[in-house]
């Protein structure tokens, strides 16, 4: 029997200023990354709320990663600094709560850095695809 | 840097807490210090010589048992680096080497008179003996 | 009230008078110090590398008997201020030293929660100016230069006492005590240290260069709080007077003479 | 139901060399809302264009997905497109199959897979926009600058000259600020006051400009286009419109030992003053903390001898309400205090001084006339060390100076020893410097003449200790190169003290919700792009409150921040971003979380009365966002408990629709 | 049992309702158990004289009342706040959930609430009479009598009590109490050093038990909400019984998630979930984080207190950085 080769689902949520245009620039430079990485265009990374985070595992994303400006960076100056407790402490709950913690990530992508968000979706794409499938953010009662 | 150079540098980095890449050469120190006259080495050639790992000249170097541990470079440094601290942890690493004693108890009734106060002589030693 | 205090090595031996005019000076002000059980030398000069701590454990054993009586220290000579305030101040910055000497200490724990004053700091803070400008009776009446020297000031983050490039700590004291304070230029500077025993030439010149500027300013008598820099300038040829500043408070306060003895 | 077109762009073989265009157009074809799709070889050329203006009209579209580069490239483009064909231009969503898909994958299966993943994600999200129609607001015509000195002075003067009315509001009773007192500028020369006292004229007879002098803002509401501010004109004890100028009144008053704040407290003043000949505006002003008769009742002489009958004791501070559509701050700096720095015996002897004292000594009508005396004895200094870097370039960890380069040392050191050397050449002139900065034009060849061609002697190393020793300074410091310690017998000393800003900047960024850094500059909206507007839009920068500036720089900052002023008042309205934040009133709680994370200030609170479905009413206090302010980053929108703020463009709803669409 | 007694408490309310201080009373009331104590609002002295209550079963906090309350009312509220209540009271306040001018708060000791569960596990089913005094004492309608000590079936929230004293008040009713040092975050801290899958195996038995009848969002005193998300369909949560097994878990975080920073760790939620779920363990996860990542930050100590979650600092800890330094 052919089993289907696992392919992880990752949304990505990008800044419209920074990351967004860092993805754009691996794109110009043809840097490539996983074809899982699906992202989302978002004015800031404050604009995610935590649950979209939570949605997006509800509907099977295998990882979800928020990429921003740099803190001190932001275009809309403090919006970052937000995102940063708010993933911070999400990140935590769902530790606590056993979701694995890389299946979430956020990282400071700048709109010069092409070549350190093909390499973080690198990266992020194959941690997450070594976890497997997301199963207990998806499933509680009846998966075991 | 060879590697006991560099060894040599990170211990004296580490006993010290001085971070002698902070220093931007402003001289202040050794404008600053008393004993600089009787000096080979000056306080900014201690920071100096310690971030470029040439240590091995300092560890040989009199400058070292010169230094009054006054604080006044320390307080004076508009950087933090604290020289002092860099020139004490450089003396221990001289002195701390097997035989390499400054002063025995032998040497102190020739140093010494009536009126010597005990801090003298304790602090000697813990200058100049491990 | 009571106070833990530190005589140390030198005050017990060479400098007495620093010890025994600073005890009836603060009984005369209402101070009693109680002098701490068994209590070692402090070492002389603070080590500021940070794996030495065999050295620093006299000075924690202090800090911690005054904590167990719970009551704030008083130190009188610079050099033992000096150590033991760098000491605390290391016990309470600088979590893996106080890590290391907690392992060495067989008690509770110890943080450097204990208060410590320097004598100057306990007449000018606790007692107050005022009150002792109204307990003198013999005022001064002499030009005197207050000789800070090194450790009492610095290194400034540690020491906290005055403004180091600039203190007035000691000059407001003889001001009370009836005197008039010389200000001069290298009342903060060095007087040669314990390089007097290897290099007396070298604290000789330090010592000089103090006195000199002294003089020039006007003193008639220079006080000191440490026997070390007393012994310098007075082995540096010092032609005026060189006393403790307890000797100067004492007889200010009429209690030199101690009629009880 | 949207009636949705969709729009595959090949982009040549950018986008069609890896991703299967005609499949993604049938794909998407299936899609709820989709109601028409198209590929083309370039959908941005006029001929793509003309096709989805077509499609619009043809087939009564009510929202566009474009699948093509990325929206930074295009976004405005298409939306054009759609407003030409009459559709709303927020009814356009792209998805980027270009940088984010096809060059980054190579596989065409791969490619195309993700790339209808992508345009359903888009699809998803137009089925949820609303048309959304940028906000306008009226924009009051006149601006305001808030401090005196060079900076005020040129913006008030650039955004007067094309013919706006502004205001001027200087905490000083003169404008004229720092470089009234300072004595020559560098690297030309020219007497300060030689260039500056005609601009303050300039501004005292512009019909145009106001000056609102002895007076402060102490509160600010509204936002970009329509400020509402208040002005304390503090009491003078003097009525501006009677005074002259004639000065008798500062002649005749017998309070005389007044420290003179404009000489540094170098000399005295009178109780009743003006601060200097050519203060602007020229009016008396009564200090109230010496005057007797304001003390006491006991005098009352200046109000005798002024025969214009302008003195009034019981003046009282005055508050004015005036309305602006943009503000500029131009509050400039101070030296630093030296008590932390008394290794250099500021504190022990008056011959150790700073710059800015060394300008007033200087000065032609400062208090030695112009004449080079040191301030203890009067006499003629022989020897005069500088030192630079007084305070400045100190570490983080360092609790007495600042972090940064205070930039304006290098050049005025070297023009005080260089005016030094040229008046009196007998004095000789040494400088201490860690490094000598001199980025500027003429800047270089002016240090170097000082060196050259006026002796100047300039040492590489810091003063460590200053010794006051009767009546000279013993300087102890490094000479670096030569590797020794110097002892100089100096007559006086001259620190380069650290500059910072303003005190008054503090309190001001607060009410003008401006941002500022931890030393307390005033921050831009971009550093390099956008260096004279602040992030609070309608609010602009000149001078050293940003950052510290010579004169030149202050001065092209002045106008550049003018400009921007001028651009702002020429608009009738201002028409806003209309992805904004929008606040549900029903669901609001008015717990003033969205306020706190909100970085314009765009959120403010009110009571409304609700109806509720028992005929009752009752109060509740909600958010309102004020359109204009929000630059739509969406912070809000997560803080808020209960959902009730959203932001339009990126609606929750929407965001969610992408996902659900991504994850399918 | 309570320091304060019953008849203080309706003396004290009576009067204030007599001279006219307070138009009404928010207070407890017997319900149809000994042990089923429910909050009122009374109106008359007759009301208060008939059905008023205080003993070992008056767990319920009325900060949240005072929302929908003070709205409609005329005149002032009496409310009685025990030490943990009036954190919730100045974090509505904090939040302008109500005009603290129309409320009348009187602080009232508290030695800890008991547990119903507890007793019930020592007396077993069938309890017909409580009667709290020097101890509690038990009848059950199958004729026994137990006589438990009050200090052994204290609520969890009570055994861990972080503070004796009363942050807001407008009178105080006994001695004024502490701040304690309580071992609140030591379970939190249990849970966290088990292995991932046996922390997974805890929440799965525990969150499965869920039946969505959202007691712990009603009494919770930081869901205030005018709507709430899971009531509202464009927030794309909503729902009101799990529909699927992941939703009581997106339910619980989503929850814990809208409180934190907000949450003074009343416990209300864990007294009233008829599952027995420790939800104050996930409450309490976030203001562990809190602490140690930003600081300590007591919820409701202080109004107009700025929450962590509206706050920042720029060297903030990164989210990458949450993992590390815990010897994992």
């Amino acid at each position: 029997m052919q089993v289907k080769e696992y392919k992880p689902l990752i949304v990505a949520f990008c800044c419209n200023w920074c990351s967004y245009a860092g993805a754009d620039l691996a794109g110009n430079n043809r840097l490539n990354y996983p074809a899982d990485v699906k992202i989302i265009r978002v004015p800031c990374s404050c604009r995610v709320n935590p649950m979209f985070v939570l949605r997006a595992f509800q509907r099977g994303a295998d990882g979800v990663i928020l990429c921003g400006c740099h803190p001190g960076d932001c275009h809309y100056t403090s919006g970052n600094y937000y995102t940063r407790r708010r993933m911070a402490l999400l990140f935590s709950m769902l530790d606590y709560l056993c979701i694995e913690r890389e299946r979430t990530r956020v990282e400071w992508v700048s709109a010069a850095e092409g070549a350190k968000f093909a390499a973080t979706m690198n990266d992020f794409a194959e941690k997450v695809a070594a976890l497997g499938e997301n199963k207990r953010l998806e499933d509680l009662r009846c998966k075991k | 840097m060879s590697n006991s150079k560099k060894y040599l540098q990170e211990e004296i980095i580490r006993t010290s807490g001085v971070n002698p890449k902070k220093c931007m050469r402003c001289g202040k120190c050794s404008a600053t210090c008393p004993a600089y006259d009787e000096m080979e080495y000056h306080p900014h050639q201690f920071v100096y010589m310690v971030e470029s790992g040439n240590i091995e000249p300092l560890l040989e170097s009199d400058s070292l048992y010169r230094c009054l541990t006054c604080f006044a470079c320390v307080d004076r440094c508009p950087r933090s680096v604290e020289p002092a601290k860099l020139v004490e942890a450089v003396r221990l690493a001289a002195i701390r080497k097997q035989g390499n004693n400054r002063m025995t108890a032998n040497d102190v009734p020739e140093l010494i008179d009536d009126e010597t106060p005990q801090q003298l002589i304790v602090s000697a030693f813990r200058k100049y003996t491990k | 009230m009571k106070f833990s205090y530190f005589p140390g090595c030198t005050l017990k031996n060479k400098a007495k008078s620093l010890d025994i005019y600073a005890r009836r000076s603060a009984e005369k002000l209402g101070v009693t110090l109680e002098e701490i059980e068994n209590w070692q030398c402090c070492g002389g000069v603070f080590t500021t590398a940070k794996d030495e701590v065999a050295t620093k454990l006299s000075s924690v054993r202090i800090l911690k008997d005054a904590q167990k009586k719970q009551q704030a220290l008083v130190t009188v000579c610079s050099a033992c201020h000096n150590v033991v305030k760098q000491t605390n101040y290391a016990m309470q910055n600088d979590k893996e030293f106080a890590g290391k000497v907690n392992r060495y200490m067989s008690e509770d724990e110890y943080n450097g929660e204990t208060q410590i004053y320097h004598y100057l700091e306990l007449l000018r803070d606790v007692i107050g100016y005022d009150k002792i400008k109204e307990s003198v009776v013999n005022p001064i009446g002499k030009k005197v230069a207050a000789y800070y020297g090194c450790l009492l000031l610095r290194p400034n983050a540690v020491m906290r006492m005055d403004d180091p490039e600039n203190p007035t700590i000691i000059e407001d004291l003889i001001k009370a005590l009836g005197g008039e304070a010389v200000i001069y230029g290298y009342r903060n500077e060095c007087c040669g240290g314990y390089v007097r025993m290897e290099s007396p030439e070298l604290a000789g010149k330090k010592s000089q260069t103090v006195i000199e500027s002294a003089k020039k300013a006007g003193a008639e008598v220079i006080v000191t709080a440490c026997p070390l820099c007393k012994y310098n300038l007075e082995k540096s040829g010092c032609d005026i007077p060189v006393v403790y500043l307890t000797e100067l408070l004492a007889e200010a306060l009429g209690v030199k003479e101690d009629t009880n003895e | 139901m949207q009636r949705i077109g969709v729009f595959v762009c090949w982009c040549g073989s950018n986008i069609a060399g890896t991703v299967d265009v005609v499949a993604v157009a049938e794909a998407l074809k299936k899609e709820p809302g989709v109601v028409f799709s198209a590929n083309y070889q370039y959908m941005c050329s006029q001929a793509g264009q003309d096709l989805i203006k077509n499609a619009i009209k043809e087939h009564n579209l009510t929202g566009i997905v474009v699948c093509s580069c990325s929206p930074r490239m295009h976004e405005a483009t298409f939306r054009k497109t759609a407003a030409a064909a009459g559709l709303n231009p927020y009814m356009v969503e792209i998805a980027n199959i270009r940088e984010q898909c096809s060059w980054v994958h190579k596989e065409m299966p791969i490619g195309t897979e993700k790339a209808i993943i992508l345009g359903k994600a888009a699809v998803a999200k137009v089925n949820l926009n609303t048309p959304l129609v940028p906000g306008e607001s009226p924009v009051t015509k006149r601006a305001l600058v808030i401090g005196g000195g060079i900076a005020g002075i040129q913006t008030a003067l650039d955004i007067a000259d094309a013919g706006f009315e502004v205001d001027i509001v200087e905490k000083k009773p003169t404008i004229g600020g720092k470089m009234a007192q300072l004595d020559k500028t560098f690297p030309t020369l020219d007497c300060a006051a030689c260039i500056l006292t005609p601009k303050m004229v300039d501004v005292a007879q512009n019909e145009k400009i106001r000056i609102f002098s002895y007076s402060e803002v102490t509160d600010v509401k509204g936002f970009v286009g329509n400020f509402d501010v208040t002005i304390k004109k503090k009491a003078r004890y003097v009525k501006e419109e009677l005074c002259t100028g004639c000065g008798a009144c500062t002649e005749k008053c017998p309070m005389k030992k007044v420290p003179n704040d404009f000489n540094l407290n170098m000399d005295t003043k009178r109780a009743i003053y003006i601060p200097f000949a050519q203060a602007v505006p020229k009016v008396a002003t009564i200090d109230p903390d010496y005057c007797n008769m304001l003390k006491n009742g006991k005098c009352g002489v200046c109000s005798k001898v002024c025969a214009a009958g302008a003195i009034d004791y019981t003046q009282k501070d005055e508050f004015i309400e005036e309305k602006y559509g943009a503000i500029v701050v131009a509050t400039g700096f101070n030296p630093i205090s030296m008590d932390k720095f008394d290794e250099f015996a500021y504190n022990q002897s008056k011959d150790v001084i700073t710059s800015l004292e060394f300008e007033r000594l200087t000065n032609a009508a400062g208090p030695t006339a112009g004449k080079l005396l040191r301030p203890s004895d009067h006499k003629h200094p022989e020897k005069i060390v500088f030192v630079q870097c007084v305070g400045s370039r100190c570490d983080a960890c360092n609790e007495k100076g600042k972090e940064y380069c205070s930039k304006i040392c290098c050049m005025y050191t070297a023009k005080h020893a260089m005016l030094t050397r040229d008046k009196y050449p007998d004095t000789e002139v040494y400088v201490f410097y860690i490094d000598v900065r001199t980025p500027g034009k003429n800047f270089d060849e002016f240090y170097r003449r000082a060196v050259e061609e006026y002796g100047v002697h300039y040492i590489k190393g810091m003063v460590g200790k200053v010794v006051p020793e009767g009546d000279k300074l013993i300087v102890q410091a490094s000479d670096l190169l030569d590797n020794k310690q110097l002892k100089i017998e100096a007559d006086l000393v001259v620190l380069a003290a650290a500059i910072e800003p303003d005190k008054s900047a503090r309190p001001l960024a607060t009410l003008l919700t401006a941002s500022m850094d931890t030393n307390d500059f005033f921050t831009e909206a971009h550093p390099k792009l956008r260096p004279v507007e602040s992030p609070t839009a309608g609010v602009f920068l000149s001078g050293a409150c940003q950052g510290p500036k010579d004169i030149p720089e202050t001065v092209a900052q002045a106008g550049a921040a003018a400009s921007k002023v001028i651009g702002l008042l020429a608009k009738d309205k201002l028409t806003g971003n209309p992805c904004v934040a929008h606040s549900n009133e029903m669901m609001c709680n008015g717990c003033s979380s969205c306020e706190r994370v909100c970085p314009y200030g765009a959120i403010t609170y009110e009571d409304k009365e609700f109806r509720m479905p028992d005929r009752t009413t009752l109060m509740r206090r909600i958010a309102v966002v004020n359109p204009a302010v929000c630059q739509g980053c969406g912070c809000c929108t997560v803080a808020c408990p209960s959902g009730a703020m959203d932001l339009k463009g990126f609606a929750s709803e929407q965001i969610i629709a992408e996902v659900d669409a991504i994850c399918k | 049992m309570q320091k304060i007694t019953r008849d203080i408490l309706v003396e004290k309310a009576v009067s204030l309702l007599e001279n006219g201080t307070v138009c009404c009373v928010l207070g407890w009331k017997k319900g149809e158990f000994d042990y089923d104590v429910t909050p009122a609002l009374f109106e008359s002295k007759e009301e208060i004289e008939k059905d008023f209550v205080y003993d070992d079963f008056c767990g319920a906090n009325f900060s949240k009342y005072l929302v929908k309350k003070t709205i409609k009312a005329e005149g002032k509220i009496l409310v009685f706040l025990k030490p943990c209540d009036t954190y919730s009271f100045n974090q509505l306040l904090t939040e302008h959930r109500f005009d603290r001018e129309k409320v009348y708060a009187i602080g009232i000791p508290c030695e800890g609430m008991a547990d119903i569960n507890k007793i019930r596990a020592i007396a077993g089913d069938g309890i017909s009479e409580i009667k709290c005094g020097e101890k509690i004492v038990v009848d059950t309608i199958y004729g026994d009598k137990h006589e438990i000590d009050a200090k052994d079936v204290l609520l969890e929230r009570c055994i861990n009590c972080k503070s004796k004293k009363h942050v807001n008040y407008d009178e105080l009713l006994g001695d004024e109490g502490e701040v304690i040092e309580s071992n609140r975050f030591d379970e939190v801290a249990r849970l966290e050093a088990m292995t991932p899958d046996e922390r997974f195996a805890f929440w799965q038995n525990e969150l499965s038990r869920c039946i969505r009848c959202n007691a712990c969002r009603d009494v919770c005193p930081a869901c205030t909400c005018e709507k709430c998300v899971f009531d509202n369909p464009k927030s794309g949560v909503e729902n009101k019984a799990p529909a699927n097994e992941f939703e009581e878990k997106m339910f619980h975080i989503i929850r814990a998630f809208h409180v934190a920073g907000r949450c003074t760790d009343c416990g209300e939620c864990s007294r009233v979930c008829p599952q027995h779920i420790p939800l104050h363990l996930l409450n309490r996860k976030f203001i562990k984080d809190i602490d140690s990542f930003y600081g300590e930050y007591q919820a409701g100590a202080e109004v107009g207190s700025r929450a962590p979650l509206v706050n920042y600092t720029t060297n903030d800890l990164e989210p990458s950085e949450v993992f590390e330094g815990r010897g994992e």
